[in-house]
């Protein structure tokens, strides 16, 4: 076996992405020098993506606890309680470089991907979302990588029958070369069936199933390297296509093997498959494991020990189970024409074994893997938040601007998008794509699910920790606005290149803040993941580190939607406007600039103002609600008469700054529209409780009229609103932003 | 009323049919595995559900049409016992020739996920006898094969003879004629893109669906 | 034995496939490309030594499986 | 002129159709088939007369549109 006796050179070394200390450290702790597959090994434990070596120590400051939290971050996915045994499974992770490389296989194994994380642990999915950036419109890849990723994520989602309910999707020039594919998947199990990773116990059998193993996603310059060339051609490594069709299959096979008492511990083989899963678990479990590679299921032939543990390839799942089970457990796979195999055993060795061919190709301690990988306090450089408030023409008319911000590539309906996601499947989706949260019942009860995703890069790039917590605040706020109570986060931290100082600086202040919202708001973080080095010629991509927030209604028969519903509704502010302009929308597509402080953020009123609206619904009292965020007030009202096919007649007396009051992104804001009778209670309850209120004017009719004077037809807003997305795909238009 | 749900590898609305049949029948909806050779004694209603058997590799149903299971389909439909084919369904009944005509890429080559306005075109049969004819009903689409082809022969016979059942209002996939659902000659057999199953509870598709479960009751119990 | 089977829209079926493609490679600017069809091709491996009862069985498997011929014709290449 | 491009896997990519196909197959009861692999073939209809140039712009074709060279191959079959 040329690749355990090849020798290893500084520019293999290299090649594996470790630096000459951790090569060094590998040796100690070997007590000798490792061979091909070792290396591969270590290479693929101690990536970032593994072993979280330049965030874990600012992570472990994220709050992760409260009463309903039964799993926090360390499983494949976080899981909270939700009542009446139930437990809401859910997680997050980014697909950022394949998608950019191959969109539509590597959004769809994004999918198919996070989906094993959250039925790995014994829930069914339920629901979908996605986190999308992309480079500007105009940019000449992205609409080819739009479309790609859009219907890879359909591809593969709707085939597995889970419905995919909302997201978001931004453009910005810094994600030209580097697009965000952030996928979150949410899961319901009961609270006494979940299952964990830990493999505990000695001579338990450890049992692969799924597809079989190809040479799929190996890491390209490892592969490169000399030593593997006899077969040359057939090695290359390979892009990786997911299989929908089989990870049905491994879905239902794996529930229905879940149903059984056969399993001791269980992981899917994602990012490292083979390598990380079987590490992983040993780690937990306090054990050793032995795998015997010639029983993988193998795509093809003369694959080696090194290519079997580093492939990528999708649609598999390695589980431990109790000895004595596996011909139980075979007997499902075989119903649903899944590969199974008996490929390993547990040990308490505290030993990392695998054997190829009869010899001995690895022989690492398991937590040379684990505790032993090296963690990074990386040097970080904070920078003082962008300031200031930048000037802009106080005059320029408020509904053309309001017809343009409509149809920016930011703020235009994703209805495009949207469509082409089956996001009613199930029949359990109470609130499609297009409001605050996506709402999905939990079935066969009263009780719902709320589910958003949410960041404002722009704002996280003038201010990380104001930024951060914004991103936490704006999630809480959307579950808050369709009832929900918001329960727990997962997050997905995408930035740049974390050896440089400002980027690691942006880490820091970004988790910071998160850390202190989720603290303020009660939102514990229950999972997440983080996608780093995303860089383009020395140019880091806008800080995104996305928040996917759930939440709990306990009644869906009371929910608020945004859109309007009665003619003479009484269109309520409630929060203050004070026309925060800085890092605003409207800012960047009116006025062609990108600039100033980002709005502050006020926690506690924050809460309370959420926690008011929230209870109003909570009573009965409510039904339209919408939360504001980019864009400002005026779009806030556009959206709701949009959706409710009603205009209303707003405005107010004496507004100093109309550009600021109408398009300010002042936070912890909501617009509320309820009947006269109810409407003056919640205004006076609202003053009672020293909350910021306001009336704005009254629903009807079919336009959206400006204190008694201006006015623009919905049919208007509508053109702008929903024509820009589908004339960009279509090639009729490539806007050029001013 | 007994109902039969057929469940594909890779179904994937099989529960939400037993879903809309027990909550409009009060009782327990069979579900069949596409390998058994028989369907349970005394079934009334054959559904096949959507979704994507066989991941539609190939051909959307046509490895679900090789099931040993579409014998014992084939045999019910010929004793004139109901069977509906939905969405991934009516693929498989016109891949087993149980339906004239096949189901095409969208014409706009995507998929198309949204509630759509239909007219119920014919009320003679099982599934229809409880609209009016003419009536306009919304059920939520979701697919990306479902233009439905044939030759001009077979169309003409389809109208002529009144087994058109549901047109699209908005052809939203290039279907021939607006064919949004067809019978078969003994108008036993019923296929159609959208999901009426998706449509039998106004918190979330909508309730328009309610009256084709309400006639087959009717018509079979 | 290596077959390729090929699988294509019967003359007269609408394919919107190969119109869409058609369409965007005018756009690319090949202004020379007229009429476009999109079909299957499929490449099995069979073990089955006798080109004869290959051809026999491939022509079976299409028949059965392989191509819809509501819509559908089929040719059949062995090498 | 008539053009014939075929766009399969690269060797080693996954092929999910394709296993399914030669499954399916399998369970008709053709046990010869062994690997199946599908793919797609273009028709295009050429107003260029010039082989050489028709087949520069047919590779052209394929690089810029009709393979997915990450994980596809190609061939032109000019006839
Ligand atoms: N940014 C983060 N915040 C909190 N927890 C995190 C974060 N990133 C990763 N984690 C947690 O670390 C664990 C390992 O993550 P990951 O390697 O992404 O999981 P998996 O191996 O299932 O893909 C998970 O439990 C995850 O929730
Ligand atoms: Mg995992």
């Amino acid at each position: 076996m040329t690749e355990i006796s090849t020798d290893i050179t500084p520019a293999i070394v290299a090649e594996h992405g470790l630096i000459p200390e951790e090569y060094q450290r590998i040796n100690t702790l070997l007590g000798r020098a490792p061979n091909m597959v070792e290396l591969g090994v270590f290479s693929v434990m101690w990536s970032e993506h593994c072993s979280y070596k330049s965030t874990r120590v600012h992570l472990k400051t994220l709050p992760t606890k409260a009463a309903w939290v039964i799993q926090g971050p360390g499983e494949n996915a976080g899981v909270i309680d939700i009542g009446d045994g139930d437990a809401c499974i859910f997680k997050m992770e980014s697909h950022n470089h394949p998608s950019f490389i191959e969109p539509y296989q590597g959004a769809a194994t994004g999918v198919g991907g996070i989906m094993r994380d959250v039925f790995t642990m014994g829930a069914r999915p339920i629901a979908m979302m996605n986190a999308l950036r992309f480079g500007e419109p105009s940019h000449p890849k992205t609409r080819h990588l739009v479309s790609g990723v859009v219907s890879g994520i359909g591809g593969y989602g709707n085939c597995m029958g889970v419905p995919t309910v909302g997201g978001e999707v931004n453009f910005h020039k810094s994600f030209n070369g580097n697009n965000l594919v952030n996928a979150m998947c949410v899961g319901l199990a009961r609270t006494d069936k979940i299952f964990l990773s830990a493999a505990k116990g000695a001579g338990n059998p450890v049992v692969y199933f799924g597809s079989k193993t190809g040479r799929d996603g190996i890491h390209g310059a490892t592969m490169a390297s000399a030593q593997f060339d006899d077969a040359s051609e057939e090695k290359r490594p390979t892009v990786q296509v997911g299989d929908p069709f089989a990870e049905k299959l491994l879905l239902e096979a794996t529930l229905e093997l879940m149903a059984t008492d056969a399993i001791v511990a269980i992981q899917d083989m994602g990012a490292a498959g083979l390598t990380s899963s079987s590490a992983e678990m040993a780690d937990k479990g306090g054990s050793g494991i032995e795998l015997d590679l010639d029983k993988v299921p193998q795509r093809e032939t003369h694959m080696t020990a090194y290519e079997m543990l580093l492939s990528e390839s999708q649609e598999r799942m390695l589980a431990v189970l109790k000895p004595g089970r596996e011909a139980e457990a075979e007997k499902i796979f075989k119903k649903w024409e899944l590969d199974f195999a008996v490929i390993g055993v547990t040990t308490d060795t505290h030993r990392f074994i695998a054997r190829h061919q009869g010899k001995v190709v690895a022989d690492i301690p398991v937590t040379a893997l684990s505790d032993e990988a090296p963690i990074y306090s990386r040097p970080f450089e904070k920078r003082a938040p962008m300031s200031g408030t930048p000037a802009y023409d106080k005059a320029r008319p408020v509904l053309a601007s309001l017809e343009k911000l409509m149809a920016a590539p930011d703020m235009a309906s994703r209805r495009w998008i949207w469509e082409q996601y089956d996001n009613s499947v199930m029949n359990d989706t109470l609130q499609h794509p297009g409001g605050d949260a996506a709402v999905v019942r939990v079935h066969g009860s009263k009780k719902a699910l709320a589910i958003t995703t949410d960041v404002t890069p722009r704002y996280v790039k003038a201010d990380p920790v104001t930024g951060g917590a914004q991103a936490v605040a704006e999630a809480w706020r959307n579950l808050t606005a369709v009832g929900a109570t918001p329960l727990a986060v997962t997050d997905n931290l995408n930035f740049g290149n974390p050896q440089k100082p400002e980027i690691m600086g942006q880490i820091v202040g970004a988790i910071e803040g998160i850390g202190a919202a989720c603290r303020a708001l009660d939102f514990p973080v229950i999972g997440g993941n983080c996608s780093l080095y995303n860089e383009t010629n020395g140019e880091g991509i806008l800080p995104t580190p996305a928040i996917g927030g759930v939440g709990l209604l306990k009644d869906h028969a009371r929910m608020a939607t945004i859109g309007f519903k009665r003619e003479e509704d009484v269109v309520i502010l409630i929060g203050e406007t004070k026309g925060h302009l800085g890092q605003s929308i409207y800012l960047r597509e009116i006025e062609g600039r990108e600039e100033g402080a980002c709005p502050p953020l006020d926690l506690a009123a924050e809460k309370k103002h959420g926690d008011f609206v929230r209870g109003l619904i909570e009573a009965g009292r409510l039904d339209t609600v919408h939360d504001l965020s980019d864009g400002g007030l005026l779009v806030a009202i556009a959206e709701m008469a949009l959706k409710g096919g009603m205009g209303a007649s707003v405005g107010q007396a004496a507004i100093a700054d109309a550009v600021g009051f109408w398009f300010g992104e002042d936070q912890g804001r909501y617009l509320l529209a309820a009947p006269f009778a109810e409407a003056e209670k919640i205004v006076a309850e609202a003053r009672a409780a020293y909350i910021p209120v306001a009336e704005l004017g009254r629903t009807g009719g079919d336009a959206i009229t400006l204190n008694d004077k201006d006015s623009m037809a919905l049919k208007t807003l509508s053109a702008a609103h929903e024509g820009w997305f589908p004339r960009f795909m279509s090639g009729e238009e490539i806007p050029v932003r001013n | 009323m007994k109902a039969a749900v057929i469940v594909f590898p890779a179904s994937n609305c099989d529960r939400d049919a037993a879903t809309a049949l027990e909550a409009m029948t009060g009782k327990k909806t069979a579900m069949v595995w596409h390998q058994d050779n028989e369907l349970p004694a005394g079934t009334d209603l054959v559904v096949l559900p959507g979704g994507f058997s066989y991941g539609d590799y190939l051909r959307c149903g046509a490895m679900a049409n090789q099931s040993s299971i579409m014998a014992a389909i084939k045999a019910h439909a010929e004793k004139g016992g109901a069977v509906l084919g939905i969405c991934n369904g009516f693929q498989v009944l016109t891949e087993s020739g149980l339906l004239p005509g096949a189901l095409m890429r969208n014409a706009g080559l995507k998929f198309i996920c949204k509630p759509v306005a239909l007219e119920v075109t014919e009320t003679q049969s099982a599934f229809t006898r409880n609209y009016a004819a003419g009536q306009a009903v919304t059920f939520p689409v979701a697919h990306g094969e479902g233009n439905y082809v044939a030759d001009d022969a077979t169309l003409d016979r389809l109208e002529g003879e009144g087994r058109v059942m549901f047109r699209y209002q908005n052809n939203p996939n290039g279907s021939a004629r607006d064919i949004a659902g067809i019978l078969n000659e003994k108008r036993n057999v019923l296929g159609l893109m959208p999901h009426p199953e998706r449509a039998v509870d106004p918190a979330t598709g909508g309730s328009d669906g309610r009256a084709m479960f309400q006639g087959l009751i009717e018509a079979l119990s | 034995m290596k077959a390729r089977v090929f699988i294509t829209l019967k003359n007269g079926v609408l394919d919107p496939q190969g119109k869409a493609i058609g369409h965007a490679l005018n756009g690319l600017g090949f202004a020379s490309v007229g009429e476009v069809r999109q079909g299957k091709v499929i490449d099995i491996d069979l073990s089955e030594t006798d080109a004869a009862k290959a051809k026999a069985a491939l022509k079976d498997m299409c028949e059965k499986l392989l191509a819809n011929t509501v819509i559908e014709k089929y040719e059949i290449e062995i090498g």
